[in-house]
């Protein structure tokens, strides 16, 4: 009979997670100093902040809980706050609907995680989560609820949907706090109660299909966005996935009792849920400060920033550089690490197995792939060339605290990934990945010396000057490449998955349609998901209620009919029964 | 990291630095040749890199420090990813250097800040190769990652040159394995050295080019960088289909005689190979974008079938 | 010296009485109102002193007509704050209602007479060992919050009370003919009829089955329609919205809890037979109906007080799932619920009222900006809605936490059931707080000139909300020994 | 033991209680209506009388006279007199049954109520004899009758009589079943008039303004005398408008 005993344990697991919220905590803690004051959120800047801490304090202890009962409590607390977050900007209209959608989501994980934990006590008769021993039947249903609940929560595909909406809504250091960490308490969630329980091998293979379903279809949907923040959102979405990835290798390799490769890939999965942390707030954070200088959050409108925010702009791209997994950073090394369990899958010795593993491997690789092109675009069109509106041209860098928060996590980014190396051996981990120190310094040393040596030997004479830009008399930001036109060959190659519909109506003077008169072009992405199963679900449900809202129209009579009625049923129940 | 390695390291990079301009003049002396006509010397590239090393450097106004480092970032890169494929020797195994995936990454890497310096400018031509070669990029990932997955199946290891080690004492790559692989990692090096059909380095026409788009906007000492990184990252992947395939004349010990005999051994192959790039060149016609799809599609099959047919045998 | 129960007892009439001469003789609002609040004061202070001094239950008149046991007590305690609230909240809430015209002056004295007679009847009906004496006052609550509900001056006011008066006394009717039967029943196999609860309890099990559950069944109906269980619940909307918010507050915590009050009487004699699981399927059966279709029609409610009003009925399904459960931890949690249910909801409705008497409806499409306009109300709204739907640190989330994992035990179904009717119910809740926050006045209508309440309208809420979130934390020992003896008096095993 | 004239004249009794009930269901003209409702009532009492004369237990007697005094005399009259006020005299509209139908569901109530209790009853040990049984069923489906009457009648007075009637059925089934305590009985009397008043009133104030209404409801009204007319006029303006746009409130 539960009471409010709450009891916590602290394992390495819990540890580590613990040291990722914190971690990023503070950074944002110092980020949101300046930027709180920015925002014209005239009494609700304390609110912010304490809610904010509230948030923090019942993540910390979501993950510290060792009974059930206490992880469901402060689970909802984290869900509440973050709710009242988000609402910060309650009078804006996509503010509420944003509001809508994150608070159904995870009323709807809430249901599912109490679903799971009562029907793991009613089985177990404790809330202990060292306790859970029963039968498969058991621990295999209460996994699907398990992985439902928290999948809600983490944003995996296609229970996705609050992400885009949530996090563009809210305040950027909340959504640097959401979107780095809160996702990663559904993370642990998962990876806690898996490891608990007894596995089985098509848990693992579900883990792995929704991570590889997630990771490419988070990063394709990542690449037609110009929202930057909604951009950042469905790039979490596609980490979440290649955690998931990792996690699900864990699994099928532990099962096939190949235990190296699956604290490879485990470890791997662990390392880039901190690493996604770091350098996805560092993201929103610097996008925040975007927004703030810019007044909008369409990166079609930003550009030339480069040279208006240095500081902002070489944090950026530390984080760029870190997402789309290159060398020597931390977001490589994680990679890496589920990259080589990958190819480990030879020793699997079960040909089926083997296959949806190189499946999912092809994806995973062009999910990396398509990870760098987006941030090409992201930080190509933000930054560099010309400003493309007038706010961006008047731009002006963040004050201090607003680049020593990101700061931090950016050299957290470079050292976590120069000295992973170092860290895992401390750790007492030796796995085959290669020494990023010696690339590193490598990589450096060679850059430094390459710049020599153009210094001694090449021609030293340097000139500034208008390079040639077809023939136009001045080069203007109308000329430049924008963020669709970018994105557009992907697009147009991926349209089955987008499911572009393109519209162009042409009027010509004559009728043989020779002479093009005028004509308009449209491009229409589909919102799929929200198009096919979240607005059928929610407009069932409406109906539903319609109709009971219907039946209870009327005056007395009608009521006192349906008294009848139920009455006259009781007689036929007492006549049943006597 | 003992001296053997370093003495390794050193001959390898300075290897890959001279050797890899003279095979870019060398395929275009093929194509002249296919084309009737009589092509520039041999040495051509070499003298296009020193004029271009005396010559002034312009940048453009919009352009930021992103321009400024892009080369050094390539030439580093590079150079560091030439450490990871011998060519003449092959090292004793070390888990320092030759990690495939970090090779393709350092790869990656030169070309994420290419794209951007393609961006830099705020040309149009530059935003437009970035973006079609960010694409193809994307797109030939997962050929790339299930060739060398395949090729890690087949040698049960991750690195290059135990890789180059297991094939040289055990060929375990009989046909038809051979081709199937063979073709995509071809695949991979046209894609990758950006040629027809997929680019065209010649003409700087709008349509056409690619690769030569992005790199627009660099003018003197960096673009002799840029042409270098590219002459080098061509001669890489070269030397893994050479040395996967055939590699006869590579030799595991540090001696002049057997240096210098597999230094010969793989200047031939490495001319064969160019010939026959070249011959591929100018067998066919640069395709559309939107048709490339379908040429990776047919490499990413054969890789797996590749795969397939290692899984059940 | 220590007062019979019997003093006692008359001591409730006695100051009742007295208190309504002095209200009907006395002039200003002022007075009028601070009687209203000593009224209930005192019955709070005679329970608690019954509960300090006298052995419990003690059967009076031998045994006929009154007793009292825990569970009268709990219930008039609980009636017994609400009505002291009410009363403190009620007297700038009138005096506003009758500035704006919403109610005549005339009635004033006429609502004060019925509110304090409601709050008498109510506490002798708890206090009634005899089922048909229970049945009377039950009616006669009826008849007195019909008047609080009638008293404004809308034609709607009248059609709700017709609602009300006609579906709750024709099923009453029922529960009637319920209790002839079991007066025969007894009549026939103990040669005196009897209708004492003390009498049942002890001869339940030897009477016949078939009749009692037929009977059981006839009295749920009268009882179901006072808690508004479904399909007897069509009064309990229109009544809470249309009445002042007071009333309402009383309504849903009072009134309900009467005929909940009665189920159980009800549920715990037929529990000695062996009728039991006929009877928990019956309740948890209703619970459930009354669940869906109350969540079903809060999801596009546009009337707050409406809303709240469903919720009310859907908190009643699960009382009513909790009693079907029957193991006495469910039975526990399921009366502390009514305890926290009814607090909450008086909150909310106070809440309301300051939001229904700055733009003069409770409409969503009426109410814009009301962060700006009446902060206070918004947030003590908020936070009274996220007690209701159950988040921690509120008082109803343990109960409802154990009552859904003594459901688990019945069946996994029945678990997921009851989990996604309260999504509904939160769903519902957020998304039209959402929506109604979000509204913002566009600049034509600016000059809605703020309604500033006083303190003696936003006292009760805060009280009510500090208990809710207090309970919700800290159990006290004595609650937790009061609870537990109730459930033992009540048999529940 | 039971001779047989008693036995006649209850059965007499009974059916023309039940044939007062079908009337209540099927007239149109409302005070004809509250005079069949007296009637029945009588009839009742009657009842009651008879019962009393049988087996001669004193509660029986008190309880024909709380009847006869209550239920012919207060409420027909009081009725009769908010009839007078009301400006509608027939109520012609009928819900969901047609009168005939609601005639011939009340047959089918009848047998039914007298098939699902044959088994219930049955239990009872005392039912010697059918003539009790057949008032206990009568008197249900009654109380059904009335609600018959409820849901089938657009008027709210109508809706009143046919509590009423339930109210009669109720009693019938309790004549016939046992006595119950006779404080009970009272206070059920006072009750019911209490109800009765309540809703006679509200239906009185449905079809008039609110400003009668109210001063039909509130007992203190003259006990002091405040500025009644400009708050009954502005009452009366908000009641206006309520009247021309009935949706400004909710529904």
């Amino acid at each position: 009979m539960p009471s409010l005993q709450f009891s916590f344990l602290i394992d390495r697991l819990s540890a580590f997670f613990i040291l990722l919220v914190s971690v990023v905590s503070v950074a944002v803690a110092i980020y949101s100093v300046h930027y709180v004051e920015h925002g014209t959120h005239d009494g609700r800047k304390n609110l912010i902040v304490s809610f904010m801490n509230i948030f923090i304090a019942s993540m910390v202890l979501v993950i510290a809980s060792s009974t059930m009962f206490s992880f469901l409590f402060f689970w909802e607390i984290m869900a509440l706050s973050s709710f009242l977050l988000v609402m910060t900007d309650f009078e804006k209209k996509e503010t509420g609907k944003a509001g809508m959608f994150y608070f159904v989501m995870t009323q709807l994980s809430t249901v599912f995680l109490l679903f799971a934990f009562l029907f793991i006590y009613n089985a177990t008769g404790t809330f202990d989560i060292q306790q859970i021993r029963a039968s498969p039947l058991v621990t295999s249903v209460a996994f699907v609820f398990l992985f439902v609940g928290f999948g809600i929560k983490a944003g995996i595909i296609p229970f996705h949907k609050w992400l885009p909406y949530a996090h563009p809504a809210s305040p950027s250091n909340i959504s640097a706090l959401m979107s780095g960490v809160m996702i990663k308490v559904a993370v642990y969630g998962l990876v806690r109660f898996v490891l608990l329980m007894p596995m089985e091998l098509w848990w693992g293979i579900l883990i792995l299909v929704a991570g590889t379903v997630s990771a490419i279809l988070g990063v394709i949907y990542a690449l037609k966005e110009h929202d930057i923040k909604r951009l950042l959102a469905y790039h979490s979405i596609e980490n979440i996935g290649i955690i998931l990835i990792g996690f699900g290798l864990y699994v099928i390799f532990a099962l096939s009792g190949l235990q190296a490769v699956a604290t490879l890939a485990l470890i791997g999965a662990l390392f880039h849920t901190l690493n996604h942390a770091i350098f996805k707030s560092l993201l929103f954070m610097t996008s925040g400060s975007l927004v703030n200088a810019t007044e909008t959050r369409n990166i079609e409108d930003m550009g030339g920033l480069i040279k208006r925010m240095p500081y902002t702009a070489l944090l950026f791209l530390v984080g760029a550089v870190s997402i789309s997994a290159l060398p020597p950073f931390n977001g490589f090394v994680s990679e890496l690490m589920i990259f080589q369990a990958f190819f480990q899958s030879a020793f699997l010795g079960n040909p089926a197995l083997e296959m949806l593993l190189i499946a999912s491997l092809a994806v995973f690789a062009l999910t990396s792939a398509l990870a760098a092109a987006c941030f090409v675009k992201a930080f190509g069109i933000t930054f560099l060339a010309l400003p493309r509106s007038e706010e961006a041209k008047k731009a002006k860098e963040s004050p201090k605290l607003m680049l020593i928060g990101p700061a931090i996590l950016a050299s957290l980014c470079v050292a976590l990934g120069v000295f992973s190396f170092q860290i895992f051996g401390i750790l007492g981990f030796s796995f085959p990945i290669p020494n990023m120190l010696l690339i590193g310094s490598l990589l450096t040393g060679l850059f430094v010396f390459a710049w020599l040596g153009l210094r001694t030997t090449a021609m030293k004479k340097e000139r500034i000057a208008e390079t040639w830009g077809c023939g136009i008399t001045s080069q203007n930001s109308k000329m430049e490449y924008t963020a669709s036109g970018f994105s557009e060959p992907i697009v147009t190659i991926l349209k089955s998955i987008f499911r572009t519909q393109k519209k162009s109506e042409r009027t010509y003077f004559d009728n043989e349609k020779v002479i093009f008169k005028s004509g308009k072009a449209e491009i229409h992405l589909m919102k799929f998901f929200e198009e096919r199963l979240y607005l059928p679900v929610a407009n069932f449900v409406r109906k539903v209620s319609l109709i009971v809202n219907n039946l209870q129209r009327g005056d007395v009579d009608l009521h006192v009919a349906y008294a009848f009625a139920t009455i006259v049923v009781f007689l036929l129940i007492i006549w049943w029964f006597a | 990291m003992n001296i053997t390695l370093l003495l390794y390291g050193l001959l390898n990079v300075l290897f890959v630095l001279f050797a890899s301009p003279l095979f870019i003049s060398l395929i275009k002396k093929v194509k002249a040749y296919a084309q009737k006509r009589k092509g520039p010397p041999l040495l051509q590239t070499y003298y296009n890199l020193a004029k271009l090393m005396k010559k002034e450097t312009i940048y453009s106004e919009n352009a930021s420090w992103i321009m400024r480092i892009t080369p050094l970032v390539n030439i580093a890169a590079l150079l560091v990813a030439s450490l990871f494929v011998p060519l003449i020797v092959i090292p004793q195994p070390t888990d320092l250097v030759g990690n495939v995936i970090l090779f393709l990454y350092l790869l990656a890497l030169a070309k994420f800040f290419m794209a951007l310096s393609g961006l830099d400018a705020g040309s149009t031509f530059g935003g437009m190769g970035s973006s079609r070669e960010m694409a193809i990029s994307a797109l030939i990932e997962p050929v790339i990652i299930v060739v060398f997955a395949a090729l890690a199946f087949a040698f049960k290891t991750i690195n290059i040159p135990d890789m180059f080690r297991e094939a040289l004492t055990s060929n375990v790559l009989v046909n038809p394995v051979l081709i199937l692989i063979s073709t995509s990692i071809f695949i991979v090096i046209i894609v990758e050295s950006s040629r027809v059909p997929v680019d065209n380095p010649e003409t700087h026409l709008e349509l056409t080019m690619i690769h030569e788009a992005m790199i627009l906007e660099q003018s003197g000492k960096n673009l002799a960088m840029m042409e270098l990184s590219n002459a080098m990252k061509q001669l890489l992947l070269m030397g893994i289909l050479i040395n996967i395939l055939f590699p006869w004349g590579l030799t595991t010990e540090f001696t002049a005689t057997s240096i210098l005999i597999s230094v010969g051994a793989f200047l031939i192959k490495a001319v064969i190979v160019a010939v026959i790039i070249g011959l591929f060149e100018s067998s066919c016609a640069k395709s559309r974008l939107f048709r490339l799809p379908g040429l990776f599609g047919l490499a990413l099959f054969l890789s797996i079938v590749t795969l397939i047919i290692e899984v059940f045998a | 010296m220590t007062l019979s129960l019997i003093t006692i007892l008359s001591l409730y009439a006695i100051i009742g009485l007295a208190i309504i001469l002095l209200v009907i003789f006395s002039k200003s609002h002022r007075v009028i109102n601070l009687l209203s609040i000593v009224l209930p004061a005192s019955y709070i202070a005679l329970a608690l002193y019954t509960l300090a001094s006298d052995v419990l239950p003690n059967y009076l008149l031998g045994g006929n007509y009154f007793f009292m046991d825990h569970l009268g007590i709990y219930e008039v305690l609980i009636s017994g704050v609400l009505f002291l609230l009410a009363a403190l909240y009620a007297k700038s809430y009138i005096e506003r209602s009758m500035e704006i015209g919403e109610m005549s002056r005339n009635n004033l004295k006429l609502f004060y007479v019925a509110f304090n007679l409601l709050l008498i009847v109510i506490t002798y009906a708890f206090f009634s060992n005899n089922l048909a004496l229970f049945w009377i006052l039950a009616e006669l609550t009826t008849a007195f919050s019909a008047v609080l509900v009638v008293i404004l001056n809308a034609p709607k006011n009248i059609g709700a009370t017709l609602k009300y008066v006609f579906i709750t006394s024709t099923c009453m009717l029922f529960s009637f003919i319920g209790l002839i039967l079991i007066f025969t029943l007894t009549q026939s196999s103990l040669g005196a009829g009897t209708l004492n609860w003390s009498t049942l309890m002890l001869v339940a099990s030897t009477l016949s089955p078939g009749i009692l559950f037929a009977s059981f069944v006839f009295t749920f109906v009268g009882f179901a329609a006072k808690s508004g269980i479904v399909p007897f619940h069509a009064w309990l909307p229109s009544a809470h919205s249309k009445a002042p918010a007071p009333v309402s507050a009383i309504l849903s915590g009072s009134i309900t809890s009467v005929g909940i009050y009665g189920i159980i009487r009800m549920y715990a004699v037929v529990a000695q037979t062996s009728e039991l699981p006929k009877i928990s399927f019956f309740l948890i059966a209703f619970g459930l109906i009354s669940m869906v279709v109350a969540a079903l029609t809060m999801l596009n409610q546009v009337n707050l007080k409406k809303l709240i009003g469903y919720s009310t009925i859907e908190n009643m399904g699960f009382l009513l799932v909790g009693l079907g459960l029957g193991t006495p931890v469910a039975v526990f949690w399921t009366l502390f619920y009514t305890l926290a249910h009814a607090f909450t909801k008086a909150s909310l409705f106070f809440s309301a009222g300051i939001l229904h008497h700055q733009f003069e409806s409770v409409r969503m499409d009426h109410i814009k900006d009301a962060f700006k306009l009446q902060p206070f109300a918004s947030w003590t709204l908020i936070l009274g809605a996220i007690a209701i739907i159950g988040m921690p640190t509120s008082a109803i989330f343990l109960p409802k936490i154990s009552i859904l994992l003594q459901s688990a035990s019945v069946s996994p179904f029945l678990l997921f059931g009851l989990l996604i009717i309260f999504l509904f119910a939160t769903v519902a809740f957020g998304l039209f707080l959402i929506k109604m926050f979000s509204k913002r006045s566009e600049d034509g209508s600016q000059e809605l000139k703020r309604f500033n309440a006083p303190v003696s309208m936003k006292l009760p809420i805060i009280i009510l909300l500090v208990a809710v979130f207090v309970l919700g934390v800290f159990f006290p020992q004595q609650l937790n020994d009061l609870l537990k003896t109730i459930v033992g008096e009540l048999g529940i095993r | 033991m039971i001779i047989a004239p008693f036995q006649s004249i209850a059965q007499i009794l009974i059916v023309l209680i039940l044939a007062a009930a079908a009337i209540i269901i099927v007239k149109r003209d409302i005070s004809s209506l509250v005079k069949t409702y007296a009637a029945q009532s009588l009839l009742l009492s009657l009842m009651a009388a008879l019962l009393f004369v049988e087996t001669g237990s004193i509660p029986l007697l008190f309880l024909a006279i709380i009847i006869f005094v209550s239920k012919t005399i207060i409420i027909p009259t009081f009725m009769t007199h908010i009839l007078k006020k009301l400006n509608i005299k027939r109520d012609v509209e009928f819900h969901f049954l047609s009168p005939m139908k609601s005639l011939f569901a009340s047959v089918i109530i009848i047998v039914f109520v007298y098939v699902s209790f044959s088994r219930l009853l049955a239990e009872l040990n005392f039912f010697n004899s059918s003539l009790f049984f057949l008032g206990a069923t009568i008197g249900i489906s009654i109380v059904f009758m009335g609600m018959i009457v409820i849901f089938t009648r657009k008027q709210t007075i109508t809706n009143v009589v046919g509590y009423l009637t339930m109210e009669n059925g109720v009693v019938l089934f309790s004549l016939f079943l046992t006595e119950l305590p006779l404080l009970v009985e009272v206070l059920i009397a006072v009750d019911l008039i209490m109800i009765t008043l309540l809703a006679t009133i509200l239906a009185f104030g449905i079809d008039s303004t609110i400003e009668e209404f109210h001063n039909r409801l509130n007992p203190f009204q003259n006990t002091r005398k405040l500025s009644t007319n400009e708050t009954s006029h502005d009452d009366f303006l908000r009641v206006q408008s309520f009247l021309e746009n009935p949706n400004k409130e909710d529904k």
